[in-house]
């Protein structure tokens, strides 16, 4: 029984193309063009699945993306969680079952492959409707910039689902103009979800999906698209709504529009015999177009008393309504108010259309109830758009093309250009419409009354929140869950607020409805995420000598974006033991390090101290030039910020360095002091971070190898004292040479353009081989600093340490009258002589490496907590010039405890250690000069 | 066949009375978020004030209160922090006895992912504090996240590998709504007056004492006023000539569609910016970073949402094809320190809670006890005494950010 | 010290290859290569001051005076490119191995003026885009309008491209420069072969 | 994504700039003179009103120049924009 429900001709399916699928786990054939929704209707399935929470029988109800009912699962070719049969369009092979309730997830990576585009454009037209098509001919014709959206296959909108021919062939010839004119974008398949801020569109394109196990690869399955447009107009359409009665949840029922698509598109009979049921005149138009197809009336039940009581030879009920559906798992009978009944497996029903308001009131537009209408209309925005057609509450083609129309030239002029020639509109034949009645539910068993088919929601349930003492319809939506499911109440939310209003007997003007968001339909997570994801999720910065690094095994560290070497294993060896013998390396010969992460500014004009010295905590216009002195920042409230070194190179020019996370939040500062708060300070800051690779050589013999490297440089301790820097040459090259040590030993930092890093990497590397230099990463730059008491900001600080917490008073500049922070030292919390001072641990078993992070107590055994905390290890290495583990501690008074044991709580265990100065390595600084 | 939903418990039939406002009370509470709604159960369940009216401008509860990820947690790394979390989650263990409501509470565990050497050693110091100060906490490797939540990439080829991360078994969620209908219902049965469309415009001040406040429904005096009006707490506070420290920002949050059970805790990740928890019907429930600049919108900008998902799918590449069903955003109220302000003001008898920012769900029950403490002797509670208003003079921070920062 | 291995090395020096390979997999449509060595200077002056109309007759080229604008010279050729990158700061592009000597003919031309004139050759490497989808590859990471009439030739912008932050500047035909930090160019050529994933010509 | 209108740039969007909070707020001219409670009020406290706010932006991605927007905090709608240093225009 192939296609039973298949009409013989007609429809926009190609029947020549046959698609076969599965579904529930039987074998389906469909035609190209057919959605999963109306293949299984030509298929004679009606039911779908079952109901959430009441597991009841349920159909398709609709034909477009409001659907609220025929939930499916696709499991091939790739599970997708739940998707609606009516936007699913047909391919081959495809693999779907009815869903109840929860969606799978895949549980293998999905291969495909999902991008983003940006646009923009004069006028972005949201539909491709009679109202949509009419906007953006006239648009594009006045030489506009435009892109029209429309979430179906093919433009036409609504009428895609009529036989007015005229109409239809004159939307080709639209689209075919839109089509061949080079500043228009028309894309299908593409739905407009999310209205933001200053006409800001995302719309998603899907592009490969409907081909199924055929989609190119290396084309993106799903496309975002970021419009921003001068203008816009919405030109979504209306969806139909029912309204409450017995048994409306039934396999069978269905809103008149949909089986009136499925008809004339689609070329599907949804059932053999029908009962008409509305309260206004488009459901005869349905009524037509399936008398025409086949599909016997049985009778048409018409609210209106006023109602003509024969129409084609149909029996119009005029002035009565529905009683219920009957039937077990689809419609049987048909019930209506006077008793009597008709046997029929449809019934077609439209209480009404819903203008599609939902992007006009994410961006704060009003919607306002028209009592006439019997809806919620648009009613003003702040945006720069346009409503037209349906979106509106203008339903008849030709009002919709005409405010189409007004629309694009409203659009094109608000954005500079002057309406031309268009092609000519066609005519349509429509008879003038009698006003409808607005019904929400109707007497009867108010617990098989459904409000929201998907979510299971009754007439009943919304009398138990009103009774419960709920009178907002947000209340009712939490309580119910009305309106929350995948569907998000496009067909039920008006008819929530309608029936929570006729509860409460208030206006529903006055209730409302609850808040639209995006997305107007559900869009898929990978879709949003595009291609930022693995290596591209954040850029990964790499320095000039990254290659090497990673030929010479190195391991990284991610230090904010950046990748450093954090230590370079040898064979078999861990992460202690490659340490150990970079620190001995670096303590007893030389070693070398790739230090260009550092933030580096170049500070120059007159006034280039004096913002120095108001940014730094201590005193930089006394820098002389060719020296170099260490500072310190902090914040306006005290505490640390960054450090780093400063080198004068020119009474009116400085080179500051940062640390590596924080060197734009540095230049920003600068900027936002010098920019803001003394724009007459002459001083122009220019970020060289890149221009320049460091490589820092370190170590007793380190000398010896910048003398074998820069034969003319004079390198002994009088002509190259600590803390100055020369320009040289090193190995050939132009370089920056700075004497300056982070590790306590005598070392340099050789400065070089970011292009010459590699040569003299390598050039330092073969001249320090007959000393055995040793290249070592973060780990052990940062044990070796930790030796001699160094902090790392944001490693030893936290955002609440101050320099003096950091036993940093001599950073501290008395001098000055003011700088970045002072004032903030002498508020009554920094004058506590309990602050948090940084200080040396070492464990008393000279053995034990304490975590970093772990705290300190005073007594010897735990009381119950919570236990007195003293403070926390903030860095703790095994020393391999101490022989011993040792520790960094911020200690509450830890300056006035030095010798004092604390403990340790590790486990179950507490560890003595003893608090220490944090110097433990070399204190008279003997070493540094080599 | 019944599926996800049907075994939800159903709520009560009877909640709330809409009564007429009164022309005088004891207390007026402002703001009808979970935090107003506590302290109103709490001032006449402990101390026996039942005299009191929660005013609400918009509907009940429909602040933050209806729209946070409801993740429950009290592994705060401060001591002072500590205190009054942890008091809540002890509340939470028995609030849904204590309301007779079902709140949903389930105790499904927190992981807070660390991704960078840094964020190692900051989870460890506030796992080592957390269990000084009592609160249970673990360290686990990257091995026992996977064994804890299994979708978790841990693999190294994510852009910031999973180091590791903190779990506390007894944090978790609950259903916000049903929270806040709890405690309005206890609240209502022992007498308070909830009352709802009522925006208070003005605080009546004489002698340098609040004497009633001015709604949209008329003057209505009270001998004591409690602002808890969250987002709005500097225009509250403003009415008083009182500035606060906070400033008020978009927070976004989205669902999935319900899907099959995949993911049985919350993880956090501070890092990349993504939270995630698999809500009771199924839907997953996600929290992104706060939006940069101060807005009363109740709405975000979208690539945020857009970061949030990529960083979702590094750490859950399952997600691939889950949809956004629904995304919003509240307005939340941060202050320099990221911890809150609850106490006593400038101006005798008025009292103010804010600052909870992006994660006071989880304190609703601890702050509305010790609110209602403070209210009721006219003194903090010792709990809430370090989040004093005058701690920004002092210098006197606690600061929840700077170390071991975890949002919500 | 064996002087002739201490060669320049560009920061995408090794990806010259997979760049190549672009052009190649996508039949043309997307063409890119860095342009390595540029000679890049920062200026910083007073729009209005003297030191302005001296830099701008050392160099031939009339300094851009709003934004998303890059003027080329000496009149007739295009040897110069000076790209405006804020309302007291350009970025003076000419061809390799001219920095110093460039540099020092802005500064003597300046003279005593409060300006800042800094060598950024090697802060940023240079992309070259061109080809009929290149305009597409970009917009799919850059937020700008990049139509023709609006960003065609002698446009300039300070941007994002995907995550990073960028110097555009439009060329002949369709063509663009695309300036990046050293540090970022990797990710950036990872990023922008990514995209041209979807220009493949497939068979 | 707001669209914000550099100054200097023109319209940009949000991504590109960075926040800076309440506007016309100037470091203090001599912060010891402050009393604790003036300084703290420096520090921590500032503005935050629902409607129009005048705040600040740096153009991060493009010319770095801080500036001045008022800005309806409920409605994004962007009333003004300045150069810093330049005084608050009065809205209507
Ligand atoms: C997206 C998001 C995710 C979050 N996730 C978490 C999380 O996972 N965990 C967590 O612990 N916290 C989370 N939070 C934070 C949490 O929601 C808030 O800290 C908390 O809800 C604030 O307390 P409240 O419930 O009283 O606030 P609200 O519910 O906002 O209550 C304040 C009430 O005051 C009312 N009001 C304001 N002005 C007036 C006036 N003039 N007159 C009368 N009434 C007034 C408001 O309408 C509102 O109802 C999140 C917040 C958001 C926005
Ligand atoms: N007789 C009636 O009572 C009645 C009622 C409603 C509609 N109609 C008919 O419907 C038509 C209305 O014309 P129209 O142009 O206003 O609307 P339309 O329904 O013809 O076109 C709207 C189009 O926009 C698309 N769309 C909606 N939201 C979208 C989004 N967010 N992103 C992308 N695409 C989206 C729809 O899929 C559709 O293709 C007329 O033919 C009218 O007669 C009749
Ligand atoms: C934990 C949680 C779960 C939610 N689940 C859903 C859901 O399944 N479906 C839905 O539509 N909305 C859901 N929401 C969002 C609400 O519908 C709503 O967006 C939120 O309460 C904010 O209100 P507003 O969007 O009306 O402003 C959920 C919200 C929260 C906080
Ligand atoms: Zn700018």
């Amino acid at each position: 029984m192939s296609q039973e429900f298949r009409t013989t001709s007609g429809g926009r399916i190609d029947r020549d193309q046959a698609v076969r699928f599965r579904f529930g786990g039987r074998d389906y054939e469909g035609y190209a063009g057919d959605t999963l929704a109306s293949a299984l209707l030509a298929n004679g399935v009606i039911q779908t699945s079952t109901s959430i929470k009441l597991g009841r029988p349920r159909g398709i109800f609709a034909a477009g993306v409001e659907e609220p009912n025929a939930l499916v699962q696709v499991e091939e070719p790739f599970p997708e969680p739940m998707l609606t049969a009516t936007t699913v369009e047909l391919y081959d092979g495809l693999v779907a079952r009815g869903l109840p309730g929860q969606g799978r997830l895949a549980n293998e990576p999905d291969p495909a492959r999902y991008d983003a585009m940006h646009a923009h454009c004069d006028v972005l037209v949201v539909g491709a409707g009679p109202a949509g098509l009419a906007a953006a001919s006239v648009a594009a014709a006045s030489g506009a910039r435009v892109v029209l959206v429309d979430d179906q296959p093919e433009p036409g909108g609504s009428l895609l689902g009529t036989r007015e021919t005229g109409a239809l062939d004159w939307a080709a010839s639209v689209a075919a103009d839109l089509r061949a004119n080079p500043e228009v974008r028309l894309l299908t398949r593409t739905t407009a979800f999310g209205y933001y801020d200053d006409n800001y569109v995302i719309a998603v394109e899907r592009r490969t999906n409907h081909l199924g196990a055929a989609a190119p690869a290396h084309l993106s399955r799903e496309r975002i698209w970021r419009i921003r447009a001068r203008h816009v107009v919405l030109a979504t359409g209306a969806h139909e709504r029912s309204l409450a009665f017995d048994g409306n949840d039934l396999p069978g029922v269905m809103l008149a529009g949909a089986a009136r698509t499925y008809v004339n598109r689609y070329g599907v009979r949804p059932g053999r015999r029908a009962v008409v049921f509305t309260t206004n005149d488009s459901a005869y138009a349905a009524a037509a177009d399936l008398l025409d197809a086949g599909v016997e009336i049985a009778a048409i039940v018409d609210a209106r008393p006023d109602a003509n009581p024969q129409w084609r030879g149909v029996e119009v009920l005029a002035g009565h309504t529905i009683a219920r559906a009957r039937g077990e798992d689809r419609v049987a009978a048909v019930v209506l108010d006077d008793g009597r009944e008709f046997a029929a497996d449809l019934l077609l029903v439209s209480a009404g259309w819903n203008p599609a308001g939902a992007l006009y009131s994410q961006v704060g537009g009003r919607l306002r109830f028209d009592a006439d209408l019997g809806a919620f209309r648009p009613d003003g925005c702040r945006q720069a758009v346009e409503v037209a057609g349906a979106a509106n509450g203008t339903y008849p083609v030709v009002g919709c093309l005409a405010e189409g129309t007004a629309a694009g030239q409203k659009a094109a002029e608000a954005t500079g250009f002057t309406a031309g020639q268009v092609r000519p509109l066609p005519t349509i034949d429509e008879r003038p419409a009698t006003p409808p009645v607005h019904l929400w539910a109707l007497p009867g068993d108010e617990a098989t009354q459904f409000v929201d088919l998907q979510r299971d929601v009754t007439v009943a349930d919304i009398r138990r929140a009103t009774g419960a003492g709920m009178r907002s319809v947000e209340h009712v939506k939490r309580y119910t869950t009305a309106g929350t499911a995948h569907d998000q109440g496009k067909t039920s939310g008006t008819l929530t607020s309608g029936v929570v209003a006729h509860l409460l007997g208030v206006d529903v003007g006055d209730l409302g409805t609850t808040t639209f968001r995006p997305p107007y339909a559900p869009v898929s997570f990978a879709a949003l995420a595009g291609r930022d994801r693995g290596a591209l999720h954040d850029p990964v910065r790499v320095t000039a000598l990254h290659s090497w690094h990673e030929a010479h095994g190195a391991l990284f560290e991610n230090v904010g974006q950046w990748k450093r070497p954090w230590y370079y294993p040898q064979a078999g060896e861990d992460l202690h033991a490659a340490v150990r013998r970079e620190c001995r390396a670096v303590r007893e010969g030389v070693g070398m390090m790739d230090a260009s992460t550092l933030g580096k500014i170049d500070v120059q004009g007159p006034d280039a101290a004096v913002l120095l010295d108001r940014l730094y905590t201590n005193l930089i216009s006394t820098l002389k030039v060719g020296a170099i002195r260490y500072g310190v920042m902090c914040r306006a409230d005290g505490m640390v910020f960054d450090d780093g070194t400063v080198i004068r190179l020119a009474s009116d020019r400085f080179l500051v360095t940062t640390t590596t996370g924080n060197a734009a939040a540095v230049l920003d500062w600068m900027e936002d002091f010098l920019q803001t708060e003394w724009p007459d300070l002459r001083v122009r800051c220019t970020s060289v971070t890149e221009q320049w690779a460091t490589v820092a050589l370190v170590g007793p013999r380190s000398r010896e190898v910048l003398g074998a490297l820069a034969p003319h440089l004079p390198v002994d301790n009088a002509d190259f004292p600590f803390m100055t820097w020369r320009d040289t040459s090193v190995a050939g090259l132009p370089a920056r040479v700075c004497r300056i040590s982070f590790s306590g030993e005598l070392a340099y930092e050789l400065n070089v353009s970011w292009w010459d890093a590699l040569a003299l990497w390598e050039a330092v590397y073969a001249a320090g081989e007959p000393f055995g230099i040793t290249t070592y990463g973060t780990e052990t730059m940062h044990v070796l600093r930790a030796e001699k008491g160094y902090p790392i900001i944001g490693q030893d600080t936290d955002g609440t340490v101050t320099p003096q917490d950091l036993g940093m008073d001599w950073v501290v500049s008395k001098k000055k009258p003011d700088f970045v922070g002072k004032r903030s030292f002498a508020r009554a919390e920094n004058a506590r002589p309990d602050r948090k001072h940084l200080v040396g641990l070492l464990p008393d078993d000279g053995a034990t490496l304490l975590p970093e992070g772990a705290h300190l107590v005073e007594m010897e055994t735990l009381p119950e907590p919570p236990v007195p905390m003293l403070g926390h290890v903030t860095s703790s290495y095994h020393s391999a010039a101490l022989g011993r583990p040792f520790a960094l501690a911020l200690i509450r008074g830890g300056r006035d405890r030095m010798g004092e044991r604390v403990y340790a709580p590790l486990g179950e265990a507490l560890v003595p250690v003893t608090i220490t100065s944090p110097v433990l390595y070399d204190p008279e600084g003997t070493r540094r000069d080599g | 066949m019944a599926g996800p939903g049907s075994d939800l418990p159903d709520h009560p039939d009877w909640l709330w009375r809409n009564p007429e406002p009164k022309r005088s009370y004891d207390v007026i509470v402002i703001g009808a978020g979970g935090h107003g709604l506590a302290t109103a159960y709490y001032l006449a369940k402990n101390h026996g004030i039942t005299n009191v009216a929660v005013l609400e401008r918009g509907w009940l509860a429909g602040g933050n209160m209806a729209r946070n990820t409801t993740i429950i947690r009290s592994n705060y790394l401060w001591d002072e922090s500590a205190g009054i979390y942890e008091h809540a989650l002890k509340l939470w263990e028995g609030l849904e006895e204590d309301l007779d409501y079902p709140i949903l509470f389930s105790q499904r565990g927190v992981v807070n992912l660390a991704h960078s050497l840094q964020d190692v050693r900051d989870s460890v110091r506030r796992v080592e504090a957390n269990r000084l100060n009592g609160v249970d906490a673990e360290w686990l490797d990257p091995q026992q996240v996977k064994e804890v939540c299994p979708i978790v990439n841990v693999s190294p080829d994510v852009r910031y590998p999973v180091l590791g991360g903190t779990y506390q078994p007894r944090a978790g969620i609950a259903k916000h709504d049903y929270v806040a209908w709890g405690f309005a219902r206890a609240a209502d049965a022992l007498g308070v007056d909830l009352i709802q469309h009522c925006e208070v415009t003005g605080l009546d001040i004489a002698g340098g004492r609040i004497t009633g406040v001015q709604t949209t429904r008329g003057r209505i005096a009270a001998g004591k006023v409690a602002m808890a009006a969250a987002g709005h707490s500097s225009v509250v506070a403003r009415m008083a000539g009182i500035d606060l420290p906070v400033q008020s920002h978009p927070l976004q949050a989205l669902v999935s569609e319900l899907l099959e059970p995949v993911h049985p805790t919350v993880v956090m990740s501070n890092a990349v910016h993504v939270y995630v928890s698999q809500a009771h019907k199924g839907e997953l429930v996600m929290g992104a970073g706060i939006d940069s600049y101060n807005g009363y919108g109740q709405r975000g900008a979208f690539h945020i949402i857009e970061r949030q998902m990529s960083a979702a799918l590094e750490l859950f590449p399952a997600f691939a094809r889950a949809h956004v069903l629904r995304t919003w955003g509240g307005i939340v109220d941060v202050t320099p320190d990221a911890s809150p302000i609850v106490g006593l003001t400038p101006v005798d008898e008025l009292y103010v809670n804010c600052g909870w920012g992006t994660g006071g769900f989880k304190a609703t029950p601890g702050v509305g006890w010790c609110y209602a403490h403070t209210i009721a002797h006219g003194e903090p509670h010792p709990l809430n005494a370090p989040f004093s208003l005058d701690r920004f003079t002092t210098g006197a921070l606690v600061d929840e950010h700077g170390a071991a920062a975890v949002a919500h | 010290m064996a002087e002739q291995t201490l060669l320049r090395q560009s920061p995408l020096a090794f990806a010259a290859d997979r760049l190549a390979e672009v052009t190649r997999a996508t039949g043309g449509a997307v063409y890119i290569a860095e342009l390595p060595f540029l000679t890049q200077l920062n200026l910083r002056l007073d729009p209005k001051g003297p030191a302005a109309e001296a830099g701008a007759l050392e160099l031939g080229v009339p300094l851009p005076t709003g934004p998303g604008a890059a003027t080329s010279g000496p009149a007739g050729s295009d040897e110069l490119t000076v790209v405006w990158l804020g309302p007291d700061e350009w970025l003076v592009i000419g061809p390799p191995g001219t920095e110093s000597d460039l540099a020092a003919r802005l500064r003597s031309a300046i003279g005593d003026e409060h300006a800042a004139v800094v060598d950024v050759s090697a802060q940023r490497t240079t992309l070259e885009l061109s080809g009929p989808r290149a305009r597409d590859l970009l917009a799919s990471g850059c937020a700008l309008d990049l139509h023709p009439r609006v960003f065609g030739e002698g446009a300039s912008a300070q941007t994002l491209l995907a995550r990073a932050q960028v110097i555009l500047v439009g060329r002949r035909d369709g063509a663009f420069r695309v300036l990046v930090r050293a540090s970022f160019a990797a990710y950036l050529v990872d990023w922008l072969i990514d995209a041209s994933v979807e220009y493949r010509v497939t068979r | 994504m707001m669209l914000i209108p550099c100054p200097w740039c023109g319209p940009r969007e949000e991504a590109e700039f960075h926040y800076g909070g309440q506007a016309h707020v100037s470091y203090p001219a001599d912060p010891a003179a402050l009393s604790d409670a003036d300084w703290a009020r420096y520090l921590f406290f500032r503005d935050n009103p629902k409607g129009p706010f005048a705040e600040r932006w740096n153009h991060s991605a493009s010319c770095r120049r801080w500036f001045n927007v008022i800005r309806d905090t409920v409605t994004n709608e962007i009333l003004a924009v300045y150069p810093a240093g330049q005084p608050k225009p009065v809205i209507a």
